[in-house]
């Protein structure tokens, strides 16, 4: 019982990484209507800026963890401003891409700055560990559910009292009428590049403050989160988390138990559990579990 | 009742979204070579009409039947292949392929050529082509569309989307052809020249029609008879004449401008 | 205005390809290009570089078909590349068969598997069909490391499938008295592949079948209520795309003689996107544009990288970035910039060229 | 010696070879395909610059024979085998042999091609397939000795004993099989029982799960074959979990920089590494200590590594291979290819384990592997706890060639 | 209060669609703009909303002036929020998202929540329909109901211009005449309005003045009463007087392609 217990909490502290990395997804599908792709790569930047503000700059570990969401949130910003503008109404497989071509420049960036070399995050954390009823908590692994949980709720609170959700949703689905309702699409834009670039750099973060360190293949989870995103629904906030979450348990679980559950499926299915798990779950709810349907009428 | 020369014939078609009863127990007959008219308020269930025959829409009672044939159950592109051709309330071309191509999907159900042929081009898949492509042109000379053969459908200016989509619709060489508001949208002239390529269409092919429209001087110009409908209901049915002067039809859809 | 350039003697006439003498000279052009490329260019390197790229034009092609004509995005192209390459292995490898039947192996089996997308197909749209094909790259990757009969396992395969049409052997060619390198005919018999399959697929899309996988991805609804089974199409294109990927990995397979499962991931299913995208969705010239684009772009600064201020050729050498750092993050800014100004991708440069050129006296 | 040729193309003298590809007649180009960027870089770089110093080393001196220098031609392959492919087809004409291929796949990749040119190529890595390759040129001993030997190491002096629970955690790739044929094949040797194995996919995030099956397991020593990305994660959770195994890991597992973590700790008490050669500063080794003094002269900036020490043995067997064409008068790729065969058993002063070449199907790499600790306060992280283990085991082990 | 001078505006940098274009619209009146398919209605709406970016137009000469304020080629959103708003050609409401969602999206550049309310109770007033599908999916409403609600999600901006472009398209005829009372009383409320229109009959009705437009140009102008008292305009846009409109059935197979220019 321990046993399974603890590994929910594993499942459950890589779920909230997963939830952070895929609404940061979902905030750009619902404003833009395109997957971003650059979301790893935002990540990875995040991650490295907050090396830079904690070990170079020597700031408090909070500190830089505001800090490197904050210049992230700039950068992504930056990026509407640069780039997107100009794509205002264009198809959106150009949209996609321009993501693709985003993540093509940040990863050689970062590492042109930072090299390949492995780098420890000075951090309060590391593999400190609090013991509760047999189970071993991750210090680490539960600030990261906990901050996510903060950010989650600051979400839902933000976007209950502003008219962004809106904004963002009409945006995606129709540019131009959205302009003409007085809905700046640029900002909308900004915005959601700034919240996900933010929500990409908190998780990098995160996962740069654990027992690996950070080394710039930290992206890849990103990838990882792709079936998070479309199992909870693209356009639903509360499916990400929701998706994060399950796909989290999942992989844990079946890391645990693939033993014994199916030894005959291969030494490592546990990695490809989220994308069975994705798969039948689309099978049943073809737009995830909390997504909007598509509208067709003739 | 039974009509004698009824082509099509639906009987108490229900059809409820949710909430909505779209259409509720609507019947009526069309005839071969009639050109009959449906109209009602907004909303009222004329789109849904067609919808359900063309098998978009699975209405929850009813029959429809065409030439003694059911239609329900059968998808979309079965029901077509048995004649039954449609224009859009919204525009239904394929925006990036140019008229020609448009027209010429109109004939798929027509053609036979499959991957491998289409790939192979020679034999079959051309001759194919080139005798369909005859049979479009007919259509483009007739709609006087020459002009815009090559012109992707989604940059054609509106009233010649219009009639490219009729055109579309008889390039399918359709028994049934239903129009939903072919002359929303037109000027004067465009609605008397689409009304002057009706007639011709029908006097040439014997088409039966079914016109959904809510220009009344159209309406009551050509068609034989009218089913008007409100709330999904079947309000009246007959003469144009007789519809125009129907209290509840004044009453639902027409008020002050008949 | 020009009027007078429409008049054709017949639909026959307006349906050939290369109609018009422009069009007949560029072909003109590209033939005599394709055949005495590899007699000038002999550099191993370059002809290497260029027997990739028309590997991957094949298979950018079927993915063009998929995403441009039929708009099914797919991030699982690897899977099928892969697929392709471990058929190669088996059938023309192990087994023996000549170059024809594993092509056609492949691309049979190709198409199989493409068919097993059809259940999801007809359920999912858009971007939700798109992660499920990216769920089977990695489903794949899986497979390809644990089926090691079929793949090797991790260790990889060898790839043997000897690449002769009857006596004509591609890998030692010996014409006319004259033996050319294996990279020369390799050259040759790759852009042959890629003039046939290209041929083919234009003939695809300007008849019946192809009009209406177009008329699918403009709106489905009324495709099928004029008489086009949208979902016998959708799938017919996952079959036919994934045929076509499946050939284009028999031969890299064949031409690389080894491969193993990392290769078929997620970042080659994204460079096949890529190329589609900036090559222009929904033209076949524009997927064999892409496919030079995007893969000789990178040999090309590669090459000349020594001539480039800041880089760094070898390891503690002068400069601040690596070449394929470098390379990676002009290839990047090169893609932003390139859809910036063109969304419709390299081929609508080339539209928009002809049209100026057309146009050419009058603007207005 | 051979025979007295005039000095002319085509044919060569003893110690004069005619011109070839890649020779000019004073400097001898070879190659390096490695990935000089992305991920894997933190491993091609130190391997190259370890070329580069040994080969410095022996410029200083005159170059080959004392007459010929050596120019190293780099190629960035990114670890991908088509690229390899194409930098291979680039680089061919100009080098006369391969001085480093990184990478199991992008090595297997220009196989084919070695043979049809008949070039050879050091391959980077430590897979047993290479040694039975005539156109590979393998330094020192491949991962299965080193799990075998570590096997040894644990059943006779760190602790266990064949009723001990020994387990396995290794990546999803070639490199995890081989160390977990290493141990499978100790295990027949050694008459123990493998309890409990665990694969992970490389870059995987959170390892709770195999690291609660393997505590499940009740294991008291769990051999790991893993890069260090992966490994500081692995112990980090080991560590948080307080699961405490004796850990016995493959070399490339560890790298400088974990010490600097906070799983130094737990790394210091319950980590053992597997390598060869010894400690990075050991002056009591004779290679070491000519090594550090290169190391000094042509590389002051370099960080100990281990990379750098494998590179640097590779250049050194290129090395011998080279003087013995020359001593032949023959650089042509069959002359390199022939010198191959013809250089016998070879040194490396301690630095890594004696390799004795000859044709392809009598090579014998070392069978040796040295045990280190780790130690934050040692240059590289690891001091060594037991030099030069060589089991019986080891030794019986057979090198097949690569099945094709 | 909108004054358009001299306007040129091009497609794609080759398709000259206004050519020279002035039009006024006097502040409180309502001006119709009539027109064939194609003659570039449509661009102008875009010209003065600053929409012609998406569709790659662009203005190359003139100026666009509202109460004397240049706002030529301004943002989109700033022009919304000066006060224009428009209801766009084709409904283009937002399909995926309830009437009521589309609702309050108009009110986006609005303050005050009282005053928002305050209009969308009207607005449910005005089309009682939209207020029965409040919580509908917008994409499946009829034609008509759309049209609505795309009139509805206009009015929600409480704009001092409103630009209509083919309001009526689709509509039943008794639901046009409603529509003609509701720009009506609109106007009467304060709002200016330019009106495009297929339905001369129902935009003359209520205009003071129009517009007819010509390819690009301004081919006849003048207070409504004029307009409808001409010949060519009878013809072309009302199909004679009442009473002695010629049946459609009876249409000759020629026509009389007669136009104002060229
Ligand atoms: N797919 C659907 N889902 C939900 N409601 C629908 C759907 N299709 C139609 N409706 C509803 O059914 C009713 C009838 O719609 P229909 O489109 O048939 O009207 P109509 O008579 O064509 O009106 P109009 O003249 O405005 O086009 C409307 O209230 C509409 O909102
Ligand atoms: N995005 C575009 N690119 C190129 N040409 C365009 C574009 N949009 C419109 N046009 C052309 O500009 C001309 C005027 O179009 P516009 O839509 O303004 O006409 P309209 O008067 O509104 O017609 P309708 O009554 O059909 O709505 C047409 O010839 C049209 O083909
Ligand atoms: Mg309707
Ligand atoms: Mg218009």
């Amino acid at each position: 019982m321990t046993e399974f217990l603890q590994n929910c909490f594993a499942g459950l502290a890589l779920g909230s990484t997963y939830a952070l990395v895929a609404l940061g997804f979902v905030v750009i599908f619902k404003s833009t209507g395109v997957i971003n792709f650059a979301q790893g790569g935002l990540l990875m930047l995040g991650a490295y800026l907050g090396y830079t503000f904690s070990n170079n700059l020597a700031v408090a570990f909070a500190v830089a963890v505001v800090l490197c969401c904050a210049s992230a949130a700039l950068v992504g910003a930056m990026f509407e401003r640069i780039v997107l503008r100009r794509m205002v109404g264009q198809p959106p497989f150009a949209v996609i891409m321009i993501t693709i071509g985003l993540l093509f420049i940040l990863e050689p960036a970062v590492t042109a700055i930072w090299g390949f070399d492995h780098k420890q995050v000075s951090n309060p954390w590391n593999i400190r560990t609090v013991e509760a009823g047999g189970i071993v908590f991750g210090v680490r692994d539960l600030w990261t559910i906990g901050l996510t949980a903060a950010v989650v709720a600051a979400f839902f609170v933000f976007f209950r009292y502003s008219s962004l959700g809106l904004a963002m949703r009409v945006t995606a689905f129709d540019p131009e009428a959205a302009l003409a309702q007085g809905i700046s699409a640029r900002r909308v834009y900004a915005t959601s590049w700034a919240i996900a670039a933010a929500l990409a750099a908190l998780a990098g973060i995160l996962m740069a403050a654990g027992p690996g360190g950070l080394t710039p293949s930290i992206g890849g989870i990103a990838l990882a989160a792709f079936p998070a995103m479309i199992l909870g629904g693209m356009d639903s906030p509360a499916g990400a988390v929701l998706g994060g979450l399950l796909i989290g348990l999942a992989e844990a679980l079946t890391r645990g138990y693939q033993d014994q559950l199916f030894p005959w499926a291969g030494d490592n299915v546990s990695v490809i559990v989220p994308y069975v798990l994705m798969i039948v779950i689309l099978l049943i709810r073809p737009y995830g579990l909390l997504g909007t349907k598509e509208v067709r009428r003739v | 009742m039974e009509r004698v020369n009824s082509l099509l014939s639906v009987r108490d078609l229900t059809l409820r979204f949710g909430g909505v009863t779209a259409l509720d127990s609507v019947s009526f007959d069309v005839d071969r070579g009639e050109l009959f008219a449906v109209i009602g308020p907004n909303g009222a269930g004329k789109t849904s009409i067609f919808n359900c025959l063309n098998g978009v829409y699975r209405p929850q009672q009813g029959s429809i039947t065409l030439d003694g044939r059911s239609l329900l159950g059968r998808p979309p592109a079965a029901v077509a292949a048995m004649g039954v051709a449609r224009t859009f309330q919204n525009l239904g071309l394929f925006g990036h392929l140019t008229l020609v191509e448009n027209l010429m999907l109109g004939r798929h159900h027509l053609m036979r050529t499959g991957f491998f042929a289409g790939m192979f081009w020679w034999g079959r898949a051309k001759r194919e082509e080139i005798t369909h492509r005859a049979a479009v042109e007919e259509i483009i000379e007739l709609l006087e569309l020459e002009p815009y053969r090559k012109m992707p459908a989604g940059m054609l200016p509106y009233g010649v989307a219009k009639r490219a989509e009729l055109g579309r619709a008889l390039a399918m060489e359709p028994r049934l052809l239903l129009l939903d508001e072919p002359v929303a949208g037109m000027n004067l002239e465009e609605t008397e020249d689409t009304a002057r390529y009706l007639l011709e269409v029908r006097r040439e092919l014997g088409l039966a029609m079914i016109l959904v429209e809510h220009d009344m001087s159209l309406v009551m110009d050509l068609a034989d008879r009218v089913l008007a409908l409100d709330f999904g209901v079947a309000i009246a049915t007959g003469k144009p004449s007789e519809i125009q002067d129907d209290p509840q039809v004044v009453e639902a859809y027409l008020g002050g401008a008949r | 205005m020009g009027a007078y350039r429409n008049v054709t003697r017949g639909y026959a006439d307006e349906l050939r390809l290369f109609g018009s003498p422009a069009s007949r000279v560029g072909l003109g052009i590209l033939v005599v290009g394709f055949l005495v490329l590899p007699t000038v260019v002999q550099d191993d390197f370059w002809l290497s570089v260029l027997i990739y790229v028309g590997i991957t034009a094949i298979g950018a092609i079927g993915l063009n078909l998929l995403t441009g004509y039929c708009g099914q995005i797919s991030l699982g192209h690897a899977f099928f590349i892969g697929a392709g390459a471990y058929v190669a292995a088996r059938i023309g490898g192990e087994i023996g068969l000549p170059l024809v039947v594993w092509l056609l192996a492949a691309a049979a089996i190709g198409a199989v598997l493409g068919g097993l997308i059809g259940p999801f197909a007809l359920r999912l749209r858009g971007h939700y069909l798109a992660i499920v094909t990216l769920g089977l790259v990695f489903i794949g990757e899986h497979l390809w490391r644990n089926l090691t009969g079929l793949t090797g396992g991790n260790s990889g395969t060898p790839v043997t499938a000897g690449a002769a049409i009857g006596p004509v052997d591609f890998g030692a060619l010996n014409l006319f008295g004259e033996s050319y390198s294996r990279n020369q005919g390799w050259f040759w018999l790759v852009w042959a592949l890629v003039a046939l399959v290209a041929l083919l697929a234009k003939n695809l899309v300007r008849t019946r079948p192809g009009r209406a996988l177009q008329a699918v991805r403009d709106r489905d609804q009324a495709a099928e209520v004029i008489g086009v089974r949208a979902g016998r199409y959708k799938i017919g294109a996952f079959m036919l795309s994934s045929a076509i990927a499946a050939t284009a990995g028999a031969l890299f397979g064949s031409y690389q003689q080894f491969v193993s499962p990392d290769e078929w991931n997620l970042l080659l299913s994204i460079q096949y996107i890529a190329i589609v995208i900036v090559g222009g969705l929904g033209t076949i010239f524009g997927a064999v544009l892409g496919a030079i684009f995007v893969g000789a772009l990178p040999a090309l600064i590669d090459r000349y990288s020594d001539a480039i201020p800041g880089v760094q050729a070898s390891v503690g050498g002068e400069g601040f970035i690596s070449v394929f750092t470098l390379n990676q993050a002009l290839f990047g800014l090169l893609i932003v910039l390139f859809l910036v100004f063109e969304p419709r991708g390299l081929a609508g440069i080339w539209l928009r060229i002809k049209a100026y050129f057309k146009a050419w006296p009058f603007s207005y | 010696g051979g025979a007295g040729d005039e000095e002319q193309s085509g044919g060569g003298q003893a110690g004069r070879p005619a011109t070839t590809a890649g020779f000019d007649g004073s400097t001898i180009r070879l190659g390096v395909l490695s990935p000089l960027s992305g991920p894997i870089a933190v491993i091609g770089q130190p391997l190259t610059e370890g070329n580069q110093v040994w080969f410095d080393h022996i410029n200083s001196r005159g170059g080959i024979a004392g007459r010929y220098k050596v120019e190293l031609v780099q190629e960035d392959t990114q670890y991908q085998p088509d690229l390899t492919v194409q930098q291979y087809n680039k680089i061919k004409g100009d080098v006369v042999a391969l001085t480093q291929v990184l990478g199991t796949a992008p090595t297997l990749a220009i196989l084919p091609l070695l043979k049809s040119d008949r070039m050879i190529a050091a391959p980077a890595s430590l897979d047993a397939i290479w040694v039975r390759e005539e156109n590979l040129l393998p330094v020192g001993a491949p991962y299965q000795i080193q799990a075998i030997n570590s096997m040894h190491h644990y059943l006779t002096e760190g602790g266990g004993n064949r009723n001990s629970r020994i387990c396995t955690m290794v990546q999803d790739d070639v490199y995890g099989e081989a160390g977990q044929e290493g141990v499978e094949f100790a295990a027949r040797e050694m008459g123990f029982q493998v309890v409990n194995s665990q694969k992970f996919k490389v870059g995987t995030e959170n390892y709770a799960g195999q690291i609660g099956a393997l505590a499940g397991a009740r294991c008291d020593m769990v051999f790991l074959t893993a890069t260090p990305t992966d490994a500081g994660k692995i112990w980090g959770t080991a560590a948080q979990a307080q699961f405490t195994p004796r850990w016995y890991a493959q070399s490339p597992s560890f790298v400088g920089a974990l010490t600097k973590s906070a799983v130094a700790p737990y790394m210091q008490r319950y980590v053992t590494v597997a390598a060869e050669g010894t400690e990075w500063g050991d002056r009591s080794v004779p290679g070491m200590r000519d090594m550090l003094a290169r190391v000094q002269r042509f590389a002051p900036q370099q960080q100990p590594d281990y990379y750098f020490v494998f590179g640097y043995n590779q250049a050194r067997a290129m090395t011998a291979v080279l003087e013995k064409a020359v001593e032949n008068g023959d650089l042509s790729r069959d002359g390199v290819l022939k010198a191959s065969q013809e250089i016998g058993t070879l040194s490396f002063d301690g630095v890594g384990g004696d390799y004795t070449y000859g044709p392809a199907a009598t090579r014998n790499p070392p069978r040796s592997t040295t045990l280190f600790s780790v130690d934050p306060s040692k240059p590289f992280g690891l001091s060594t706890l037991k030099y030069g283990v060589t089991s019986d085991a080891a030794r019986k082990f057979q090198f097949q060639k690569a099945d094709s | 209060m909108l004054s358009v001078s001299n306007l040129e505006v091009v497609y794609d940098d080759v398709v000259l669609v206004l050519r020279g274009l002035s039009l006024e619209v006097p502040s409180g009146s309502v001006v119709a703009l009539l027109g064939a398919n194609g003659a570039g209605k449509t661009t102008l709406l875009r010209a003065v909303t600053g929409l012609l970016v998406p569709h790659r137009g662009k203005i190359t000469k003139g100026t666009v002036r509202l109460d004397g304020e240049d706002i030529t080629g301004a943002d989109p959103a700033e022009v919304v929020r000066k006060g224009i708003a428009q209801v766009m050609e084709g409904r283009r409401i937002f399909a995926e998202i309830t009437v009521d969602e589309n609702l309050r999206a108009g009110a986006f550049t609005r303050g005050s929540r009282t005053e928002v309310r305050e209009s969308y109770a009207r607005v449910l007033d005005l089309f009682p329909v939209l207020a029965q599908r409040r919580k509908s999916i917008a994409g499946y409403l009829s034609g008509g109901e759309q049209q609505m609600l795309a009139i509805g999600r206009a009015l929600m901006a409480r704009p001092r211009l409103l630009l209509l472009d083919e309001p009526s398209l689709g509509l039943a005829p008794k639901l046009v005449e409603q529509v003609r009372d509701i720009i009506a009383t609109i106007n009467h409320q304060g709002t200016s309005v330019l009106l495009v229109e297929q339905n001369a009959v129902m935009a003359l009705s209520i205009a003071h003045s129009g517009y007819v437009l010509e390819t690009g140009k301004v081919v006849k102008d003048g207070r409504a009463a004029e307009l409808l008292a001409d010949s060519d305009i009878r013809e072309f846009y009302l199909g004679a007087g009442p009473g002695e409109r010629r049946s459609f059935a009876e249409v000759k197979s020629y026509r009389r392609k007669k136009r104002w220019s060229a």
